[in-house]
């Protein structure tokens, strides 16, 4: 099956960020496709390329780049990232950013859209 | 559908909103926060027993077992799922998350 | 495009406004979803129905109100269906005079049926 | 204490989780989310009824106004305050915010 | 320093662990505060009383966990007072037994009172 | 009277930002003194230099620091920044980033500290 994602919080505060990522590596395991995952609301925090937690705690950012080299695309959303300061340049890469019509797209081709 | 729902009954009102949505054959799936409903003893017992009549409640087994709540102090007929389980439950319906 | 090939998105909005300001980006979201000639709902829920409000003065707070663009959205941005849950209503002590936009009221067990004929359900 | 309540009571249960420390002249201030506790014909109309037995209830005004809830649609006894009354009854009381 | 100089301060934990993680920041504010050897208590009701379940393993989640700690911010660090409310415990089905830290199980009137003491309540 | 400011949330996400400020300001009208605000868990965000609403939004960074400018200190967490990724290069201001003794320092020089 398709699975399309929406992450709507941030890192670390909220456990959203780590379901879903549980949920992604379960999902690919098990031989399904994850056509993307949209970051919008605080969600676009996740993809801070600044973040350091410290060196026995997850580093959220790069777990998901991770996943990104295996092959998911992550697309954090411009107007919500430029709102709060995840831009060009503050975010790992400038690539991810995009429009709302990729969340729509995810609706589309995706069998099932999951909201974290 | 398949109900995700994933605060505290004794937060938000999240779980008790979701309630007013199942139909037969519905799904519940208790996640991170959520999971506390499930606990034998708690104010949600009767609840968790209510859904139970009409609908199949599952509990994601990392979460729980973070929180320290053993198979015995989960209310019957909870079962538990992994994330792979998780990962069909969402195959079978088509999920809504309460959040 | 014909309505079979449509994909069927409903927006679930279950939060009051300005506390958690989930509304404006959701409706971003609905703006740019309508433009693409796809099937799109908006539900509004629980708390969601203080959205729709009338009366609200946000420039207090330095922000915007939203509670008449609903109406708009459905008919100048080609959103199908916005609806309000009678019982949230109810139970907010609010009826449908109480409300800025024009939108269709629904029991919950209709809204249930709706939400039930959706490929995605956006929950904000 | 000044009780600082921020979230709308149909979401969560900071309002009744506050209500249970409430001394002799502590004083309940509803901002943001939480103003919707005072709206007439709302379920916490009874709630605001009975915390105004022993205690007063403040509202922080842009916020009622912002939400559209008119002074006619607030449960009688309850007073409007602006952000300059709000930093008074801080002056007057220690808070405690109940997020 | 003299007991009368001291800052008492009051860290009011009210939130479950991991849902949202409050927790881990609070704790870190809890251990610098101690160092510093002001009068620093902890309450923990409603969902923060989860915080002290015993048998948590939040590694499943990635996560450290802390419900062990707490009786070391006490013995080791400065924290005067570590508070678990009674009826909080109670409306969960818990019970001292189940607890993973031995702190002090107040009823909600007595930890009024000390609340009440307080120069500067912090919420988490 | 002197009052202390704990912001635990983040920006345009949640009103704790714009009540904390619209406080600040009435406080200072009414000649009272605000010791500090301590921007603690994913209050941190508030400070991202990289913020850029649409023109005809309030630009909470921008905002605060004109509240800095009228004399009141701005303090982020190090701690709960470098977690999050608003460091050095991604905060609008290098020294305001500090520790939690900051915190403390607050609590016992105000007479009030109030947690938004």
């Amino acid at each position: 099956m398709k699975f399309g994602i929406l992450v709507k919080d941030g890192p670390y505060m909220h456990q959203a960020m780590d379901t879903a990522y549980n949920f992604i590596v379960a999902a690919m395991e098990a031989g399904h496709e994850i056509t993307g995952v949209f970051f919008y609301n605080d969600g676009v925090y996740n993809r801070c390329s600044a973040m350091e937690p410290p060196r026995d705690e997850r580093n959220i950012m790069k777990i998901l780049s991770e996943l990104e080299l295996k092959g998911v695309k992550m697309i954090v959303c411009v107007a919500a990232g430029k709102r709060r300061g995840v831009v060009d340049t503050t975010v790992c890469d400038a690539k991810e950013i995009s429009g709302l019509g990729q969340l729509l797209e995810l609706c589309i081709v995706s069998d099932r859209m999951i909201t974290f | 559908m398949l109900h995700i729902i994933k605060k505290s009954p004794y937060e938000t009102n999240a779980l008790n909103d979701s309630i007013n949505y199942l139909m037969e054959n519905d799904i519940v799936l208790l996640i991170e926060d959520a999971v506390y409903t499930v606990k034998k003893g708690g104010k949600f017992e009767d609840t968790v027993k209510g859904i139970l009549q009409n609908n199949k409640v599952y509990c994601l087994e990392a979460d729980i077992k973070a929180r320290g709540i053993s198979e015995g102090e989960i209310v019957e007929n909870v079962k538990l799922i992994d994330y792979k389980g998780f990962v069909e439950k969402v195959c079978e319906q088509n999920p809504v998350t309460w959040p | 495009m014909s309505e079979q090939e449509k994909t069927k998105v409903m927006f679930i909005c279950r939060t009051a406004p300005y506390g958690v300001a989930f509304e404006q980006e959701a409706i971003e979201a609905m703006v740019m979803f309508g433009a693409y000639e796809q099937d799109v709902s908006v539900a509004f829920l629980d708390d969601g129905v203080f959205s729709l409000k009338k009366g609200q003065d946000p420039s207090l707070l330095g922000k915007k109100n939203f509670s008449k663009t609903y109406e708009i959205l459905k008919d100048d941005f080609d959103i199908s269906n916005i609806y309000v849950e009678k019982e949230s209503l109810e139970e907010r002590g609010l009826s449908e005079g109480d409300l800025a936009a024009e939108v269709e009221i629904l029991d919950r067990n209709a809204l249930r049926q709706r939400m039930n004929e959706m490929k995605a359900l956006l929950s904000f």
